[in-house]
């Protein structure tokens, strides 16, 4: 558990080192255990709403299932293949930052951009398509939609309770991907500039790591949002 | 004979004498335990004071007397966690033969209605020495029913029904508190408990104005609500017979068994696709808004007041349509459209 | 010791409202932190000052009730979110931390400083709620009470503590970083001293609980503001959901606010009996355990609120389980005592008032934990005055000892020795009549949040009052006679009370850098048997 | 410095792990696999897509993320955070899962 008391003092002083880090390693380990630590909070924040959603899923299965019949799977499974892509090319930018080569991780970072500006996109068309069939919770929510496999329709309050957690679920993830690509315009620029090489590439690794934690989280969000129902049917 | 010590409040029912046994058990632990600390605190600050203990002795620990400070302690806490939770299911075990008393809670009022159909607000006359449970609902926002004197508190929350019950000891007038925040007025709602002698409550039931029992009433609601166009017994029945579903084990249509309880019967009128009855289509709409907080209370009553009939009032053959799965009883829930 | 007047130190370093507003200096971010929580905290008494008055009668006279219900419920939320979760770590906390690890600052220093200004933000948005018009939903924000049917300036208040949160988690967050990579070479984990220990428990519940009331009371906003929501009865949803979500935090915030004051008198007690801390790894255990331990017993506040009686069983025997942690503590400390030399400096007399009124505050626990009489006292006076007990008798005595105990150290100067032994005894006198006659006024059955309360409660209330009044006393003259002791107080030495520690091998007050050369540890904590006599002044 | 730097055909492999993960995950949905169990019926396809969720995401976490290459200490902070989590949602669900149990005398 790296019982790491400082060591000796720096031994050669890097321009990104602050003052009250002994060394380099010291700093980068720091920044690296802020950086889970933060992560971990971010667990216990989407933890509340996966709680909600648990909660309210075993109590009302149906209108939970009826609701997801109505997310459009195609969009949802394209969306996610864009953000483990995304995922992909954030690993191999934080690879070429290691490596020391700026110009691959600019162009690996500007395509992580690329996916996670589709992924809005194609969240935003999804968006719209539940605006226009007044399926977002409110005072304009209406639900007509029948219980799968059965000839019920579904409770509308229930429906609306899985909306608005649809709603809040995706849209707190949808708020991260956006303050991630503030996070990636930071790096980018800052790459530009030739900050970052094999020596120190610390925000980088961060900014890499946030990225991912935004993918895991839709990694959950997708099945349970919308492969809930038996879309095979009985 | 606990009556004796100060300051605690009036012991009127058998439930009380048990939780008061028990606080006085856990005091006799504080008090214990804190004069230890204290004494000890006290006379090592004398004892071992620097004017006159110059050196003070290194001491590094004691594995022992960690052992012990925490077994000990922990033995003691294990024997008031069970003797309190023995209290605690007891209080949430009401005897199956209890007098039943309706309650809503309300900004800012208690409101009750015994089984006859008398109505009372803030007030609530119980006979002594009978077991009394109370169904509580609640109209706007979470409520507390408290009574000091019998010891017994149980939220009352919107959406569900809960339960208190008792069994008085002494007849006389007991507070009753809101002991939940609700709003403004909670210090204001507040009533009192009147606990009388048998004769005495008997005489006060018959002296109230009714409008027909609760069942009554209830049976009134079912048939305005057209319930009874699909609860019915016969073989035209799109619903579960309702009789003698109360309190049966319900087998759902996904496998899953449940026991027909006030709360079930109140789900099934506001969320009819919760919990559907094997063989039975989920076809019943919801009567959410339609029906106001007494209103269910009294079709709940009515409800259980089937329980004794094999049938439904109109029709007594045994329903065709239920799953033989169950076979002590049918189930309840839903149907009409 | 040497006079040192003219040595550079933080405080002297740079001057003017930039140098200050602007610092990343650990040492000067606590003093920030210090200046908040103290306005924050007399915000919040003077509202317990009015609600107390109020009850002098049993009718509802001197305010309406709707103001009371709004004074309860600001105190709660001053107190609770703006002043003892801050207190001990943002300032005592902040300040030593770094320190006692021989660390140059913390590791983030401009995160600290962006999570005063988050408090800062949070509070006057919270500030703001009070003077516009109020909250009334009482400090637990219970829904569907708080979503649906009080017209109050509900989630604004609810913004502040959810910005107020972040300020929370940042600073645990920093503290756990710094704790794991900033030690001084030969501090291993189990040379640290107890303050550490507990503020790393500390930090792990602000890390982990935190976020989960900050999801649940947007929850709460979403739902006032839209009427869609997860808590709302007639949308379908449970309240009692948001008891669980919010007592998930709530409950292990208690143990935010105590657990830093246990590492407080960890240091005091070994200092003033001159002797090593007895049973160190078990203190130190002790605070890890009450940190899990204490995610696992939130449904005790819940026993009433129509949760499954099995689901209630399990969180009554962990709620017994919480307490052997506790009780672990209390016993070494008196240990610790046992054929010490002991003297009675100012913060051992708030450690001997910590250690009897926490001992009482824990053990009252017991009450609420056992299933049977916590449905009797759940929601009552009983419960106000257990919570006191250990926020207010167990945590606030903590801070003020911990702050009379390193204010030579904060300062440079010495406090006035006389005049805080007196107020001590003040606060002790007057916290005990406060807060007993609650535990009997709980157990005959007056419930809490009662503007107008029935008459035969009315002796044990004016009591209470009369308690309070005092109390306010005794927290007024500190404040006055600590301002006095910045520029008049005796200078104090580095080391005032000859402590072990490496935060008094440094001058008072510390350098900006904290040490003018990097300490290196050899020994274990508390090792009183080799520190030179304690000085007879500073 | 002392950090592991992954080979990009791990990358790759990972890549293609998951982008098979989430396919295996939308097929299961459309295909019929609930099954019996002691008089239970379990939705297969819900429980094939959580099991393949979490297996993405311990993929990701342990490769992307570079886990699997850290100190003990990353390990713990990881493992501590899904474990409060579990806590969060199992003693919550501890009590929805046994309400109304004992509250009725049994008949």
């Amino acid at each position: 558990m790296s019982d790491n008391a400082h060591t000796s003092p720096a031994v050669a002083t890097h321009p990104a080192l602050q003052h009250h880090f002994d060394d380099m390693e010291q700093q980068r380990e720091a920044s690296s255990l802020g950086m889970w630590v933060f992560l971990m909070t971010e667990v216990m924040f989407f933890g509340g709403l996966f709680l909600g959603y648990l909660v309210y899923r075993t109590s009302y299965p149906g209108a939970f299932a009826a609701g997801s019949m109505t997310l459009n799977v195609t969009l949802g499974a394209i969306n996610t293949a864009v953000l483990i892509g995304s995922s992909f090319t954030m690993a191999m930018a934080v690879w070429s930052a290691q490596m020391g080569k700026r110009g691959l991780l600019m162009m690996f970072l500007v395509l992580t951009m690329v996916l996670g500006t589709a992924f809005l996109g194609i969240k935003a068309v999804e968006y719209h398509e539940k605006w226009e069939t007044h399926h977002v919770p409110g005072k304009y929510f209406q639900f007509h939609e029948k219980v799968p496999g059965t000839d019920v329709p579904a409770d509308p309050r229930n429906a609306q309770i899985f909306f608005f957690l649809y709603f809040g679920m995706t849209g707190m993830h949808a708020l991260h991907m956006i303050i991630g690509m503030g996070i990636m315009t930071y790096l980018l620029i800052t790459a530009y500039q030739g900050k970052y090489g094999p020596d120190y590439h610390t925000p980088v690794e961060n900014g890499g790591l946030y990225w991912h934690f935004v993918d895991i989280v839709w990694i959950f969000l997708f099945p349970l949002l919308y492969l809930i129902a038996h879309r095979g049917g009985h | 004979m606990l009556q004796s010590i100060p300051f605690l409040p009036p012991e009127a029912s058998t439930h009380a004498t048990q939780v008061d046994l028990l606080f006085l058990f856990i005091s006799s632990v504080v008090v214990f335990f804190s004069s230890l600390i204290a004494i000890l605190v006290i006379v090592f600050a004398i004892r071992y004071r620097r004017s006159t203990h110059r050196k003070a002795t290194q001491i590094e620990g004691s594995l022992a007397l960690e052992i012990g400070w925490t077994v000990i302690p922990l033995g003691i806490t294990m024997i008031i966690f069970v003797w309190g939770t023995v209290l605690f299911f007891g209080l949430n075990r009401p005897p199956a033969q209890s007098m039943e008393i309706y309650g809503v809670g309300k900004q800012w009022m208690w409101k009750f209605e015994h089984m006859d159909g008398q109505r009372e607000i803030n007030e609530l006359h119980v006979p002594v020495g009978r077991d009394v449970k109370i169904i509580l609902a609640s109209q706007d926002v979470i409520h507390s029913f408290f009574v000091p004197a019998f010891r017994v508190k149980s939220d009352v929350i919107p959406g569900r029904y809960t339960y208190a019950w008792f069994r008085a000891t002494k007849t006389g007038r007991y507070h009753l508190f809101c002991s939940q925040y609700c709003g403004t007025m909670h210090s204001g709602m507040v009533g009192e408990v009147i606990v009388m002698e048998p004769a005495d409550y008997e005489q006060w039931l018959a002296g109230g104005p009714t409008e027909g029992s609760l069942a009554q009433n209830g049976e009134k609601l079912f048939q305005q609500l057209a319930c009874n166009t699909c609860h019915r017994s016969d073989a035209a029945a799109r619903g579960p017979n309702l009789a003698a579903v109360f309190g049966s084990t319900v087998t759902l249509n996904d496998g899953r068994k449940v026991t027909a309880d006030e709360n079930y019967i109140r789900e099934s009128i506001l969320n009819p696709q919760a919990k559907v009855v094997q063989g039975f289509q989920p076809i019943m709409p919801t009567f959410q808004g339609q029906v106001s907080e007494e209103g269910l209370l009294q079709l709940v009553e009515y409800v259980k007041s089937l329980k004794s009939q094999q049938a439904m009032p109109n029709d007594n053959r045994n329903p065709a349509t239920v799953s033989p799965s169950e076979a002590t009883t049918p189930k309840a829930k839903v149907p009409s459209k | 010791m040497t006079e040192r007047h003219e040595h550079v130190n933080y405080l002297n370093a740079n001057y003017g409202i930039r140098s200050w507003l602007l610092t990343t200096d650990h040492k000067r971010i606590a003093i920030l932190y210090l200046v908040s929580i103290t306005l924050f905290f007399f915000i919040g008494g003077a509202m317990a000052v009015l609600f107390r008055l109020e009850l002098l009668t049993p009718q509802s006279d001197l305010v309406t009730l709707d103001t009371y219900n709004k004074l309860f419920t600001m105190h709660g939320i001053m107190m609770v979110f703006f002043f003892l979760i801050p207190s001990i770590p943002a300032v005592l906390g902040n300040f030593l931390v770094p320190m006692m690890i021989g660390a140059k600052d913390l590791a983030f220093p401009k995160i600290n400083l962006l999570s005063w200004y988050i408090f800062i933000a949070g509070g006057a948005l919270t500030l703001y709620a009070v003077i516009a018009g109020g909250v009334d939903t009482g400090w637990t924000f219970y829904t569907p009470l708080s979503t649906g049917f009080l017209n109050t300036h509900v989630i604004t208040a609810a913004v502040g503590i959810f910005i107020s949160g972040f300020s929370s988690i940042l600073t645990g967050l920093n503290f756990i970083v710094t704790i794991h990579r900033m030690r001084a070479p030969g501090l291993t984990w189990f040379r640290m001293p107890l303050f550490v220990w507990a503020h790393y428990a500390t930090s792990i519940i602000q890390i982990l609980g935190t976020p989960v009331i900050a999801i649940t009371l947007l929850l709460v906003g979403a739902e006032r503001l839209f009427h869609v929501g997860v808590f709302d009865p007639n949308l379908g949803g449970d309240p009692v959901l948001f008891q669980h979500m919010f007592w998930f935090y709530s409950h292990p915030a208690v143990y935010i606010m105590i657990l830093p004051g246990m590492g407080v008198i960890s240091e005091i007690v070994p200092c003033f009996s001159r002797k090593r801390i007895f049973g160190y790894s078990f203190i130190a255990f002790s605070s890890i355990a009450i940190a899990v331990f204490g995610f696992l017993v939130w449904g005790h506040h819940m026993f009433t609120a129509g949760m499954s009686v099995y689901a209630a069983m399990v969180f009554s025997i962990l709620s017994f389980l919480v307490a052997i942690p506790s009780a672990v503590k209390v016993f070494n400390w008196t240990a610790t005592m046992y054929k010490g030399s002991i003297s009675y400096r100012t913060p051992m007399l708030y450690a001997f008032g910590f250690i009897g009124l926490f001992t009482i505050g824990g053990l009252t626990g017991l009450f609420l934990a056992s299933l049977g009489v916590d449905v009797h006292v759940h929601d009552t006076y009983f419960i106000i005055a257990h919570f006191h007990y250990i926020m207010v008798g167990g945590m606030v005595m903590a801070y003020l000892g911990g702050i009379h105990f390193w204010w030579p150290k904060i300062t440079g100067r010495m406090y006035p020795e006389g005049w805080a032994k007196l107020s001590a005894l003040i606060i002790f006198v007057g916290f005990n009549l406060t807060f007993f006659p609650q535990f009997i006024l709980g157990y005959m059955g007056m419930p809490r949040r009662y503007g107008a309360y029935a008459p035969e409660f009315q002796v044990l209330n004016v009591m209470s009052t009369a308690g309070a009044s005092i109390l306010g006393i005794g927290y007024l003259l500190p404040m006055i006679y600590l301002t006095w002791s910045m520029r008049y107080g005796q200078r104090a030495g580095d080391n005032p009370f000859g402590a072990t520690g490496l935060e008094w091998q440094t001058a008072s007050p510390p350098p900006t850098h904290n040490f003018e050369h990097p300490p290196i540890v050899h020994s274990e904590a508390y090792d009183y048997e080799h520190v030179e006599e304690m000085p007879v002044v500073g | 410095m002392s950090e592991h730097v992954v080979p990009i055909k791990t990358y790759v492999i990972i890549f293609l792990a998951l982008l098979l993960g989430t396919g295996v995950t939308v097929w299961a949905s459309f295909a019929d696999l609930d099954f019996q169990l002691s008089g239970h019926t379990f939705p297969g396809s819900v429980i094939v897509a959580l099991v393949i969720a979490c297996t993405k995401a311990t993929l990701v976490i342990l490769f992307f993320m570079h886990v699997k290459y850290s100190s003990r200490l990353t390990w713990a902070v990881v493992i501590a955070g899904f474990f409060w989590l579990i806590l969060l949602l199992a003693l919550t669900m501890n009590d929805y899962a046994f309400r109304g149990l004992l509250t009725y005398p049994s008949q």
